[in-house]
């Protein structure tokens, strides 16, 4: 083993940027969710102003 | 001193308040002449409240100004707060201490110390016999005196009002007439938000009604 | 139409004595006589009811006892510890005495009272948070004896170089408590919202009192007490000034 | 220019990623100490570039509310902070998982981690600030109130942290040869984080501007009913 290379250690390399994936794509799809609330809660607010 | 009595002591611009999204003040504009006594009506939720907490720079509005002593209010609170006083149905009292400590507190923070004016406004409200009790103790009338009791000790140029005779008992309601009758009479500006509209009538020279935030028409004089 | 309204005003009012005292010179406080009225103020209501310094005292005290129970009847780590527990248990009760520091102000609207008496909004802060601050000291003065008994601490340099760290850590945790107070009081969830807010922001004030403390307590042999108490006063003097000028934004309708 | 920022921002995110991946796994030598667990910081270093980034635009979107009241300044403050806390997750994670082959143990009180920790708990509290309460004025001045003196709590928290574990541990950080495959791959995911920073936030505006224009709404028109004012 070369002096102090840590062995292997693809397996935390792959958590890392498994968590960094899970991360940014979660987080669209919160948007995306709370985005469709929001757009609805509006147009609600819409609907009983006019009615 | 002013020019004379024409000059305003309220002048309200376009003033509007939103509570999320329901509008209490919508674009009320209104001018109230110095040492007029003004009779404010309306149902529940037309914004009286809002407009005395307003004027009384309790709170902001959302849009619009509003002069006082005929300067705009805007960040030079200092000028006009000390000459105004403001009774709501939120009496500003601390429960733990007395009515003697209440007023004492009041004016160590007003910059005046004096004892005797002090004992005769408690005298004045009838509050003498229970000075020394921490308001904790007091009824609903008795706490509504002691604001009385602190509006008459700051002398104000310009009293706002909000239901001044709820919670009083009859000795009470005579009391608060009075006090209205003689800082009206001694120049003072006042507004009086109440439902006792008979009483209101007899009391003040202009009625100002409100209905859902807006204004029904100019302040209306009342007859002599 | 609306002139008829003037006319009628006018002429009723020339009967009544034209008012003398529209112009009457009120006398304002200065900002340091406003603090003090404050501060009596709230010396004053604690006077009076008493529930704040007694609750925070018995929880701290409480607080400290948890601790040798959660750790254990090891008088080597309570002793190496008791600088932790100490500022933690202040910590932790200080949430209460900022609490009630302002549940006082928000029953009967009593903060706008002030507000309306034309008080300047940093004399309130300013009197308010010295008022917390002085609490809070009182606590930990009272709290060292207690964690002698209960940690075995010994007190080698004296009670005299430990009143600094107590001061500025006590300043530490009431400047920007009292600001967060007056917020969390007018929020939902405030007993949860205080400590969420000012924890965090804490965290640098605290490791410097506990270092500073424990080097007090047990010797300074690399003469960092200086620093740290330099970090301590650079904390206090940012959020004194910073919470100081936000305050009347907070507290205002 | 709404369509380009559209598709646009995330297809350059998403692209930068994947292009970043790529290199920093496959093509970037591996690391002279630390092998090929050093890898990680592609993702750990730009995430916590990216938090810095949000809570920074946080910070001057709460001033310019204070000064100004503009319902948009605090509609971009609560959107970055909220995506500052999301990329601070990430930071906290990822240095986390980095620092167990590292240094055997999960959490390591680094300076740079333990800061971008107590960070994490301060702007969550300004989350939950903006949660507890319903008045939109006093939300959004408390939560500008409650965002600047978090900010300035970041260099305190750096200083003392610093000192207060500088005792312990020498401050390990990878000695990467500047390697230009490396620097490429770190320049790659950087933007890419910086590109999702700016899809997100905008993305979260949108929703904060539907729901203040929900919540808010402009003063009536002058009605009819009112009297003849002077």
């Amino acid at each position: 083993m070369t002096q102090g290379v840590i062995e292997g250690g693809w397996e935390y390399v792959w958590a890392a940027y498994a968590v960094t994936w899970t991360a940014l794509v979660g987080y669209t799809l919160y948007l995306w969710r709370q985005r469709r609330l929001a757009d609805d809660e509006l147009r609600a607010t819409g609907e009983d102003e006019r009615s | 001193m002013s020019s004379g009595n024409t000059q305003l002591a309220i002048r309200v611009r376009d003033v509007s308040k939103r509570y999320g999204r329901r509008w209490a003040l919508a674009r009320l504009s209104v001018d109230i002449p110095q040492g007029s006594a003004v009779l404010l009506t309306g149902e529940n939720g037309a914004g009286k409240t809002t407009l005395l907490r307003i004027l009384g720079t309790a709170m902001r509005p959302t849009y619009g100004t509003i002069d006082l002593f005929g300067a705009p209010v805007g960040d030079d609170l200092e000028r006009v707060r000390p000459r105004l006083s403001l009774m709501t149905h939120a009496s500003y009292l601390y429960e733990d201490l007395s009515a003697h400590e209440n007023l004492r507190m009041v004016q160590r923070l007003t910059a005046s110390a004096d004892r005797a004016a002090r004992e005769a406004a408690l005298e004045r409200v009838g509050l003498t016999p229970h000075a020394h009790r921490p308001v904790r103790t007091y009824s609903a009338g008795m706490k509504r005196r002691l604001c009385l009791a602190r509006m008459i000790l700051r002398q104000p140029d310009l009293i706002l009002l909000d239901e001044p005779f709820g919670q009083l008992d009859p000795r009470g309601v005579t009391l608060m007439e009075d006090v209205i009758r003689e800082q009206h009479r001694a120049g003072r500006t006042l507004i009086i938000a109440t439902h006792d509209v008979d009483r209101g009538l007899a009391l003040c020279d202009l009625h100002l009604e409100l209905s859902a935030g807006r204004q029904m028409r100019a302040p209306q004089p009342i007859a002599a | 139409m609306n002139n008829a309204a003037e006319n009628t005003a006018a002429s009723m009012s020339v009967a009544r004595t034209p008012s003398t005292t529209t112009e009457r010179e009120r006398p304002r406080l200065g900002l340091l006589r406003a603090t003090f009225g404050i501060i009596a103020k709230d010396f004053l209501l604690e006077w009076r009811g008493r529930a704040r310094i007694n609750a925070t005292i018995f929880f701290a005290v409480l607080t400290l006892l948890l601790f040798s129970f959660a750790v254990g009847p090891h008088h080597a780590i309570l002793e190496q510890n008791a600088p932790g527990y100490l500022w933690l248990a202040i910590m932790l009760a200080s949430v209460m005495s900022l609490g009630e520091s302002q549940r006082v102000e928000a029953e009967n609207a009593a903060l706008e009272g002030l507000r309306l008496l034309a008080l300047d909004p940093r004399a309130i802060y300013l009197g308010k948070s010295i008022v917390n601050m002085l609490f809070l000291m009182a606590l930990a003065l009272v709290l060292v004896p207690v964690s002698i008994a209960l940690y075995g601490t010994t007190i080698r340099a004296g009670m005299g170089p430990l009143f600094s760290p107590l001061l500025l850590g006590t300043a530490a945790i009431s400047a920007p408590g009292t600001l967060y107070a007056a917020i969390a009081v007018q929020a939902r969830a405030r007993d949860v919202l205080l400590p969420l807010l000012l924890f965090p922001i804490l965290i640098p004030g605290l490791l410097a009192a506990v270092k500073a403390t424990s080097l007090v307590l047990t010797g300074d042999p690399m003469g960092e007490l200086v620093s740290w108490t330099m970090l301590l006063g650079a904390f206090n003097v940012v959020y004194w000034i910073l919470c100081g000028l936000l305050f009347g934004r907070v507290i205002e309708e | 220019m709404r369509r380009v920022l559209d598709f646009g921002l995330p297809a350059m995110a998403f692209g930068l990623l994947i292009i970043g991946g790529v290199v920093g796994l496959a093509i970037a030598p591996p690391e002279r100490d630390m092998g090929d667990v050093y890898r990680i910081i592609y993702v750990h270093v730009p995430a916590a570039l990216g938090a810095l980034i949000a809570y920074t635009t946080t910070l001057v979107a709460s001033l310019v509310y204070l000064f100004k009241s503009s319902w948009a300044a605090d509609a971009i403050a609560e959107s970055s902070a909220e995506v500052g806390v999301v990329l601070n997750g990430m930071l906290l994670i990822t240095g986390s998982i980095w620092g167990r082959p590292t240094w055997g143990v999960w959490w390591t009180w680094d300076p740079r981690l333990t800061t971008a920790a107590i960070m994490f708990f301060a702007f969550v509290g300004y989350l939950a600030l903006r949660r507890f309460v319903d008045a939109p004025e006093k939300r959004a001045t408390w939560a500008s109130v409650v965002a600047i003196i978090v900010y300035v709590d970041i260099p305190i928290v750096w200083f003392s942290v610093r000192w207060w574990n500088s005792l312990h541990q020498l401050q390990s950080s990878p000695n990467t040869i500047p390697d230009p495959m490396m620097k490429l791959a770190l320049r790659l995911n950087a933007f890419a984080l910086l590109f999702f920073f700016l899809w997100f936030t905008r993305q979260r505006y949108r929703i904060a501007r539907t729901r203040q224009r929900v919540e808010l709404m402009e003063p009536p028109a002058l009605a009819p009913a009112m009297g003849g004012t002077p």
